[in-house]
């Protein structure tokens, strides 16, 4: 049975208040030290924002009381604390559009929703074009965003020099800037406070919350799911999830699936903070690559892949080069700025460069990875609709184009045209 | 940044080179392959945490195609060999 | 960039770059695995044997650059005579698509260093070795033709950018 | 003041010489030999900053990198967050504190101290939130308040320098350990690069009292430097980080310029066969109430000033420790004149030497006591102790304005772990020590946690040893080692994190992120109790300082709290940089305009004689079009188009990919490579070819010309050359191996010229064409060779703008002179514009247009190329595709009901008039331009199901480039000039 808790007190002005008049000794624990249990009606595989937001919405809006999330080191460890935090829906093709709108409109109420703050922060986001057929590539891209009811709005060079002044928009650089979609609703949010946030409203509806405790096996019996083996024992269930970044492929295995999956790694770094001196995201189409500056005054950059399979988190430097390279030659008052930490998150690339969320060939058993590097921002949409897969057992019209079978149809989600190359996405 | 030993260059480093796919990802017989069989070389890995044997090609030095047997986590190279039976490709 | 003949430059790092597009230069392939291909052309060229991976070979007319498997390049600053058709080997016309840069001076090694990632101290890469290598992220040809001097192969095209880097490009060498 | 505070004599400045600075405005004095830190201590100027949240008054705090507080900018919008102790002092040198406003005295922000209770760990978490869209309005004013330095302003105007290096042996630390391993590895004759961050040679040697061989540990140092410089084999660089340690023995080095010198920063990526990792270890504070107030300052620090700079860091100074180095601070500080009111040691017993030493000097030693706290303002007043047993009400005041601190050292295993290699807890030293390497390293000296000057220098030397004969050079066994001395250097601690009770909202653990040890109890409180969640929940280590001094101790109270041993707790992960890097050394000379390489094409300089407005084409530049004076772009295209419909054009295709197959499979290869069918191809006859990707998309369009039995010439589009000729290789070697075939690119050595137009024949004979058959008899897709102009050519019948046109492949050299015949007699040149409106006219596809990687040959109209039974490239990707395929994109034209109506590329296409919503597109414009021809705007479009909806109407929408009204268009074949080819022929 679903064992009662007390419920942890809101935060509020007054709560904070309080807690300062008592020297803030006497905090409770954001989410449970939970044990776990025999068997759940629901396991989630990952602690990770993904998972965590899985965990949520299925217990809001689902009524699912026996749900725990299992995790093999601590919440938010994986790609959560990896990334560089941008959050838009600037897709061309019209799946991926539905599914990452889905997403941003559940971002605009997330602080409210969990009574956590995770500084989601509408800055804008905006994808630089380089030469004309770039800027006619965007603009393809903005109308289709704009019939959708999605905002986007083009913007000359002119504007972008006073939208973005520290940008250099003139013509002393190889790849000068021409033009550049924003999309208004864009922004970044406070990528570790998401998996927290998750947690703590999770743990609160009575999710079991079971940090280090990795997952070993799958069990199934017949073609159907039993539970899962564990660094901390068999735990049953009748529907287990994965929502595992970076390790889709292992877990997978683990029920005999074979995906079209290829692990890689993506590089970000950030400087020592300084006093804010760029208010937006900039997406360079020149590289892959894209900047903006946190709320403590680091400037986050990140580009392309490394360009071969590791699950090695750790950085290298000709990437590192590059991504400077490209960074300074954007904005050239940067070059005194020093870069302080680099780090890597690894990337499950799909062959067609979009996430994979679905059933699986084993029943009850459900699959939510691939995200390459579309993860954050899909974050509370991912978890909203695995939701609704898990509790449904059916696909939902978003979710349907992004079953594992479109792969044996040939009905790719290509977004970048580039083919069954997972690194080139 | 990789060192890489090259059979014909001996040790570069790894931006000379570019990784291509998976050794999964080959042809057993292009000619007589079937469409499964493509599809499934195409699309599916096994992608574990481990020791792989890639294709690879020196794309910023002689041009051969190698087959490397490299680690995934820890980038431990334990072989590089010619592709083709000790024939090398070249640009 | 018009570029006839040899044309020098002195370079702020303060080697010598001599750039040149006025000689001969063919690239030759085998299409199989027979060895014997090629030492049938050293041996009709009168060059001399034998041919080792990444070392040149050559005579007063011509050097023939064994740089990557199965092809070859061979330079010749006078017109070759016809080069005898041989079974198995592909013989293109390269000329135009290339300028060479001498780098010559006690500096030039260090100074191709800052842009080659490959291991060129001497004993690595001493004199009569050639070797295929980036430059920046432009792949070219190398040849050590001397303790202080190398032939830097590229594509035409490149020429005059690389050419500006040559002239902007400077060197502090034993820091 | 300055005479003050500087002792009359020793250390290493040059006392006869003077420097002058100038901090915040003031003028201040230096010596040659100063850090900006040492000549700021030496001018009594105690406060240097302000902490990133509460705005505190802080103090320099530590002689080296690991500096958390005194960060500076240099220079007038110079370069921010700059630690001031590893500043070589300059004359002139400008420095400005950061983090305060409007003065470093008075600092308006400082009243956030107020709130700190508030404004505890986490607090941003928990509050801002309502109303609900504020966030956005708090935070403008959180992001103005939080940051450091102030970024900026100008482009940076430095240049900076990339290199490799390669060496047998790389040394990082130039202190005992290194000095002694670099020259056993030298005189062993390997390739040495020693390293160090610190201007100077010599580490700690030159910071301390030690004797070596009878000399002076700096004087000891100063001889080896000079002899290792004097090597051939031996490099040596200073004042250059080794930031990063990455795959297979790769390190990364930051080095800077000599100071005040024109030189630039370097990157360097040094590939070593073995590392020596000498890195030493980073002295670390305490935590205890007041711990941040300017005046506590590192014990090691506190000597090192005095000893090095001759400067006395203050007047009245108290040593607290937990081991004995602390006491050679209180002996040097002692014998340099400054009072040392006590030692205040937590242990029972230090070592009998070193306890002597401080006897004989009548310092009175407080053992089994502990700091309570330190209070003063904007410099420390008094101290108060009591017996580290006692109860924690009773403490007694000790007056000093210098406290000097010490918890013990940490070794500095940041690039050993960054290589990959273990580390384990160790108790004697209460530090975590390097366990297993992964990778070809040594380690020696502190940084394995063993401390002692003697064991460095001997440590050193069997590194050296060894890693010189893993290199491959015989090695005699290490010289007899020097004979040192240094006092108390054993290096054992009695653990001691926070002093107990002490944890109050002023004792920090992190100096530079104002992390306190209250806030790490919180988070444990709340349940960020793993190590990661610590760090992130109260940003602990996460400052420019990355936490040398601080991680340690929030470890070990995060321990405490959890009731476990330290060594369960594990570490956060140490990443690069070492200490932060510049971005424009990281970036290093290739940026802005030499970002990429421009590739200019052999006819590049007659284009700029003409005046030619030129446009990117990947990393090539080609003539858009050739504007006549005064004529606008459309103008010029216009005209253009309308020379090659109706007289002769010109253009410059050189930049298009060009291959050579050769070899008795070259058929067999080429059927496999294209999806269209080869065999048939007859020597000197050219085809228009597809290539696929095996998911069944077009990769590239070109032709493929047969020159006789086994050769063929293949095109390709300019931006996909690279990709093809990939491609190519990629098949050859590894799917057809065993075909009797070679590839080889020959882009660079053609130039290739385009001739076009009904009155191009003409031209082609006025400028002299020699070949077989007459140039204006051969027939449409033939080739043949010949001269032109007197130069040895090779013409292809084919054409891309549906007029009688010709290719002409010439020498790259000799282009000039072709092109040149071609203008004198009447061909006019046209650009890519003008030959986009041509393929546009003839619907054509564009590579990256309608071949967009999601199409395919069936989609783009090519359904009767496709169906070769024969394997092929994409075959069966294509069946896969279209096997299940519903109502896929397919190309179409558009003519708009308005002729004079324009329809932009990347407009949507709609079915209906003003529909909207998630599923209204039908598809896009892919291509669209005006054609002079028709005298109106065409388009190409991908249109869902297109091909059956030929004749129905569909609607144009650009919202986004302003348009009001979706604009009524037919849909059509996508060819709009000539559609039966009558003008190819001859």
């Amino acid at each position: 049975m679903f064992s009662s808790h007390s419920r942890p007190p809101r935060y509020s002005a007054f709560n904070l208040l309080r807690h300062a008049l008592t020297g803030n000794r006497h905090w409770s624990r954001a989410w449970r030290n939970a044990a776990p249990k025999d068997g759940y009606d629901v396991i989630i595989i990952g602690g990770g924002g993904h998972g965590l937001a899985t965990a949520y919405y299925l217990a809001k809006l689902h009524g699912a009381k026996r749900i725990a999330v299992v995790e093999k080191g601590w919440i938010g460890g994986g790609n959560t604390g990896r990334n560089t935090t941008i959050v838009r829906s600037d897709y061309l093709l019209e799946e991926n559009s539905r599914l990452y709108e889905c997403s941003l409109q559940l971002w605009e109420q997330l602080s409210d929703e969990l009574n956590f703050n995770v500084m989601f922060s509408q800055r804008g986001t905006v994808l630089l074009a380089h030469n004309e057929a770039q800027l006619a590539g965007v603009a393809q891209l903005g109308n289709a965003m704009r019939l959708r009811g999605i905002d986007a709005e083009l913007l000359s060079r002119e504007e972008l020099r006073e939208f973005v002044p520290v940008l250099d928009c003139s013509s002393a650089t190889r790849w000068p800037v021409v033009g550049g979609l924003l999309q208004p609703r864009g922004g970044t949010a406070r990528h570790d406070a998401v998996a927290w946030g998750f947690a703590r409203a999770a743990d609160a509806l009575g999710v079991d919350i079971l940090e280090n405790c990795e997952v070993t096996g799958i069990g199934t019996r017949a073609g159907r799911v039993t539970g899962v083996q564990t660094s901390r024992g068999w735990i049953g269930a009748d529907k287990v999830g994965i929502a595992v970044a970076g390790h889709t492929s292992q877990v997978a295995a683990m029920a005999g699936l074979r995906l079209p999956i290829e692990t890689h790694l993506l590089q970000a770094m950030v400087t020592e903070p300084v006093k804010p001196v760029l208010d937006t995201v900039i997406m360079a189409g020149a590289y892959d690559g894209y900047v903006s500056q946190t709320d403590k005054g680091e400037i986050i950059m990140g580009a392309e892949l490394d360009m071969y399979p590791s699950y090695s988190q750790r950085g290298n430097l000709p990437r590192i080069e590059k991504i400077a390279r490209y960074t300074l030659s954007l904005f050239p008052s940067f070059g005194k700025l020093r870069m302080m930490r680099c780090w890597a998150g690894i990337n499950d690339m799909t062959m067609d460069g979009s996430p994979i969320i679905g059933t699986t060939p084993v029943h009850g058993l459900f699959v939510n990875g691939g995200w390459c590097y579309g993860g954050f921002k899909a974050t509370p949409g991912s978890g909203y609709l695995f939701a609704d897969l898990l509790a449904s057992g059916k696909p939902n019209d978003i979710l349907e184009p992004f079953a594992l079978a479109r792969f044996d149809n040939g009905r790719y989600i290509d977004e970048a045209g580039t083919g069954p190359v997972p690194f080139r996405h | 940044m990789h060192l890489i030993e090259c059979p014909w260059c001996g040790p570069r480093a790894q931006v000379e080179f570019t990784y291509h796919c998976d050794s999964e990802g080959l042809p057993r017989d292009w000619e007589s392959e079937h469409e499964t069989e493509l599809h499934e070389r195409m699309l599916n890995r096994t992608n574990a945490i481990g020791f792989h044997v890639e294709l690879w090609n020196h794309a910023g030095g002689c041009g051969s195609w190698l087959l490397i047997d490299r680690h995934n986590r820890t980038h431990d190279i334990r072989s590089v060999a010619y592709a083709c039976n000790g024939r090398s490709g070249g640009k | 960039m018009t570029l006839a003949g040899a044309t020098e430059f002195e370079t702020p790092c303060g080697a010598t770059a001599v750039v040149d597009a006025g000689f001969r230069m063919l690239e030759i392939a085998a299409w199989g695995n027979d060895p014997g291909a090629i030492e049938m052309l050293a041996r009709t060229l009168a060059l001399p044997p034998p041919l080792h991976p990444g070392r040149a070979t050559g005579n007063d007319l011509m050097q023939l650059f064994p740089a990557a498997p199965r092809r070859w390049w061979l330079r010749s600053d006078h017109d070759v005579t016809p080069l005898p058709d041989i079974d198995g080997l592909a013989v293109t016309e390269m000329s135009d698509g290339q300028v060479c840069v001498r780098l010559h001076g006690d500096t030039a090694r260090d100074w191709l260093a800052q842009y080659c990632p490959m291991d060129l101290r001497p004993r690595s890469f001493g004199t009569g070795q050639v070797a295929w290598t980036l430059f920046s992220e432009l792949r070219v040809l190398l040849h050590c033709v001397d303790s202080n001097a190398f032939d830097m192969y590229l594509g035409s095209s490149f020429a005059e950018d690389i050419i500006a880097h040559c002239l902007t490009a400077r060197t502090r060498t034993r820091t | 003041m300055t005479r003050r505070r500087r002792t009359g004599s020793g250390g290493q400045v040059d006392r006869r010489g003077a420097i002058s600075f100038c901090f915040d405005k003031r003028r201040y004095q230096g010596l040659p030999g100063d850090t900006l830190a040492s000549a700021l201590l030496a001018n009594g100027v105690t406060v240097v900053g302000r902490s990133v949240k509460y705005h505190r008054r802080r103090g320099i705090f530590s002689i080296g990198s690991e500096e958390p507080n005194a960060l500076v900018r240099i220079g007038n919008d110079g370069q921010p967050n700059t630690r001031a102790t590893m500043v070589p002092l300059i004359d002139g040198l400008e420095a400005w504190s950061q983090n305060r406003w409007p003065t470093l005295g008075f600092d308006v922000f400082a009243m956030l101290g107020a709130l700190a209770p508030l404004l505890s760990t986490g607090f941003y978490y928990k509050t801002f939130m309502w109303p609900r869209r504020a966030w956005k309005a708090y935070e403008h004013v959180i992001r103005k308040v939080a940051g450091l330095g102030e970024p900026p302003v100008r482009a940076d105007p430095d240049a900076y320098e990339h290199a490799f290096g390669h060496c047998d042996v790389m040394v990082v630390g130039c202190g005992p350990a290194g000095l002694s391993a670099a020259r056993v590895a030298a005189d062993a004759g390997a390739d040495v690069w020693l390293v160090d961050e610190s201007p100077w040679a010599g580490g700690w040697l030159n910071r301390e009292r030690a004797t070596i061989d009878s000399r002076t540990g700096s004087e000891w140092a100063a001889a080896e430097i000079a002899y290792l410089e004097s090597l051939a084999n031996v490099r040596v660089l200073l004042q250059t980080t080794a930031f990063g340690y990455y795959d297979h023995n790769l390190v990364a080095l930051a080095q800077l310029p000599a100071a005040g010198s024109a030189g630039r920063q370097r990157l360097w990526r040094v590939r070593a066969s073995r590392v020596i990792l000498a890195t030493g270890a980073i002295e670390r504070p305490c935590v205890f109430a007041g711990n941040d107030l300017p005046g506590v300052m590192l014990a090691g620090a506190a000597r090192a000033y005095v000893n090095q700079f001759g400067v006395r860091a203050g007047h009245r100074a108290v040593v607290f420790t937990n081991n004995d180095s602390a006491y050679r601070t209180a002996m040097d500080l002692h014998d340099a004149g400054v009072t040392v009111v006590a030692v205040v040691d937590c242990r029972t017993a230090a070592d009998p030497g070193v306890e002597e030493e401080i006897r004989q000097r009548k310092i009175p030693i407080l053992k089994e006591h502990v700091l309570v706290c330190a209070a003063g303002g904007s410099r420390l007043r008094h101290v108060r102790v009591r017996p580290a047993a006692g109860p924690a009400g009773r403490s007694s005041r000790l007056k000093c304005d210098l406290l000097a601190v010490s918890a013990g050292w940490s070794p500095a295993i940041h690039l050993h772990a960054q290589s990959g290699g273990a580390s384990t807890y160790d108790e004697a030293t209460a530090s975590v020590i390097p366990a297993d390497n992964r990778q070809a390293t040594h380690l020696a000296g502190a940084v394995c946690g063993r401390f002692g000057l003697a064991h460095c220098l001997d440590d050193g030397a069997r590194a050296g040893a060894a890693a010189a004969a893993k290199a491959g050079f015989s090695c005699q066994p290490p010289r007899a080692v020097a004979r040192s001395r240094l006092p108390g250097d054993a290096g054992e601690v009695a653990p001691l994190w926070a002093v107990p009770d002490s944890a109050s909202g002023t004792a920090f653990v992190d100096l530079q992120n104002d992390v306190t040890g209250g806030d790490v109890e919180q988070a444990c409180l709340e349940g960020y109790e793993s190590v990661e969640h610590l760090k992130r929940y109260t940003t602990l280590g996460m400052g420019t300082d990355q936490g040398k001094t601080s991680n340690i101790n929030g470890l070990a109270i995060l321990a405490g709290r959890r009731g476990r041993p330290i060594a369960s707790i594990g570490t956060t992960t140490f990443r690069p940089p070492y200490t932060p890097v510049t971005m424009g050394a990281v970036a290093g000379p290739e940026v802005r305009e030499r970002l990429e390489p421009v590739r200019r094409s052999p006819l590049h300089d007659v284009h700029a004689e003409l005046a030619a407005e030129f446009d990117h084409n990947g990393l090539w530049l080609r003539p858009a079009y050739y504007p006549a004076a005064g004529e606008s772009m459309r103008d010029a295209v216009e005209r253009e188009t309308r020379t090659v419909r109706t007289d002769c054009g010109i253009i410059d295709v050189s930049t298009l990919g060009k291959f050579e197959v050769q070899g008795p499979d070259a058929a067999r290869f080429m059927e496999r490579v294209y999806v269209n069918r080869l065999t048939r191809l007859a020597s000197g006859r050219s085809r228009y070819g597809l290539m696929l990707r095996e998911d069944g998309m077009i990769f590239d369009d070109g032709t493929v010309t047969r020159l006789d039995e086994s050769r063929y010439f293949l095109t390709t589009s300019t931006s996909h050359a690279a990709h093809v000729h990939e491609q190519l290789d990629y098949f050859l070697e590894i799917c057809c191996a065993g075909m009797e075939v070679a590839v080889t690119c020959v882009t660079e050595y053609w130039a290739a010229i385009a001739v076009a137009g009904p009155r191009a024949p003409a031209v082609l004979q006025a400028v002299g064409v020699d070949c077989s058959p007459r140039i204006e008899q051969l027939p449409f897709m033939a080739v043949t060779t010949g001269t032109v102009a007197g130069i040895p050519a090779r013409l292809l019948r084919i054409s891309f703008s549906g007029e009688w046109a010709c290719e002409i492949y010439v020498p790259a050299r000799q282009s000039t002179h072709v092109w040149n015949e071609l203008r004198r007699h009447g061909a006019l040149p046209y650009g890519l514009e003008a030959m986009d409106t041509l393929r546009i006219e003839k619907g054509f596809i564009g590579v990256g247009a309608e071949a967009n990687g999601r199409t395919t040959p069936i989609d783009l109209g090519f359904a009767r190329m496709t169906g070769k039974t024969e394997r092929h490239i994409g075959q069966y990707g294509l069946q896969r595709v279209h096997r299940n395929a519903g109502n896929r994109l397919e190309l179409v034209g558009l003519l708009a009901d308005d002729p004079g109506a324009a329809m932009n590329q990347g407009a949507q296409l709609l079915a209906t008039q003003g529909q909207r919503g998630f599923g209204s597109s039908i598809g896009h414009v892919s291509s669209a331009a005006y054609s002079p021809t028709l005298g109106r705007h065409v388009a190409l479009a991908l249109l869902a199901g297109g091909r059956s909806r030929t004749g129905d109407s569909v609607y144009v929408a650009d919202p986004l480039r302003g348009s009001k009204r979706d604009l009524r268009a037919s849909v059509c074949a996508p060819c709009f000039y000539d559609p039966d080819g009558t003008r190819l022929q001859p």
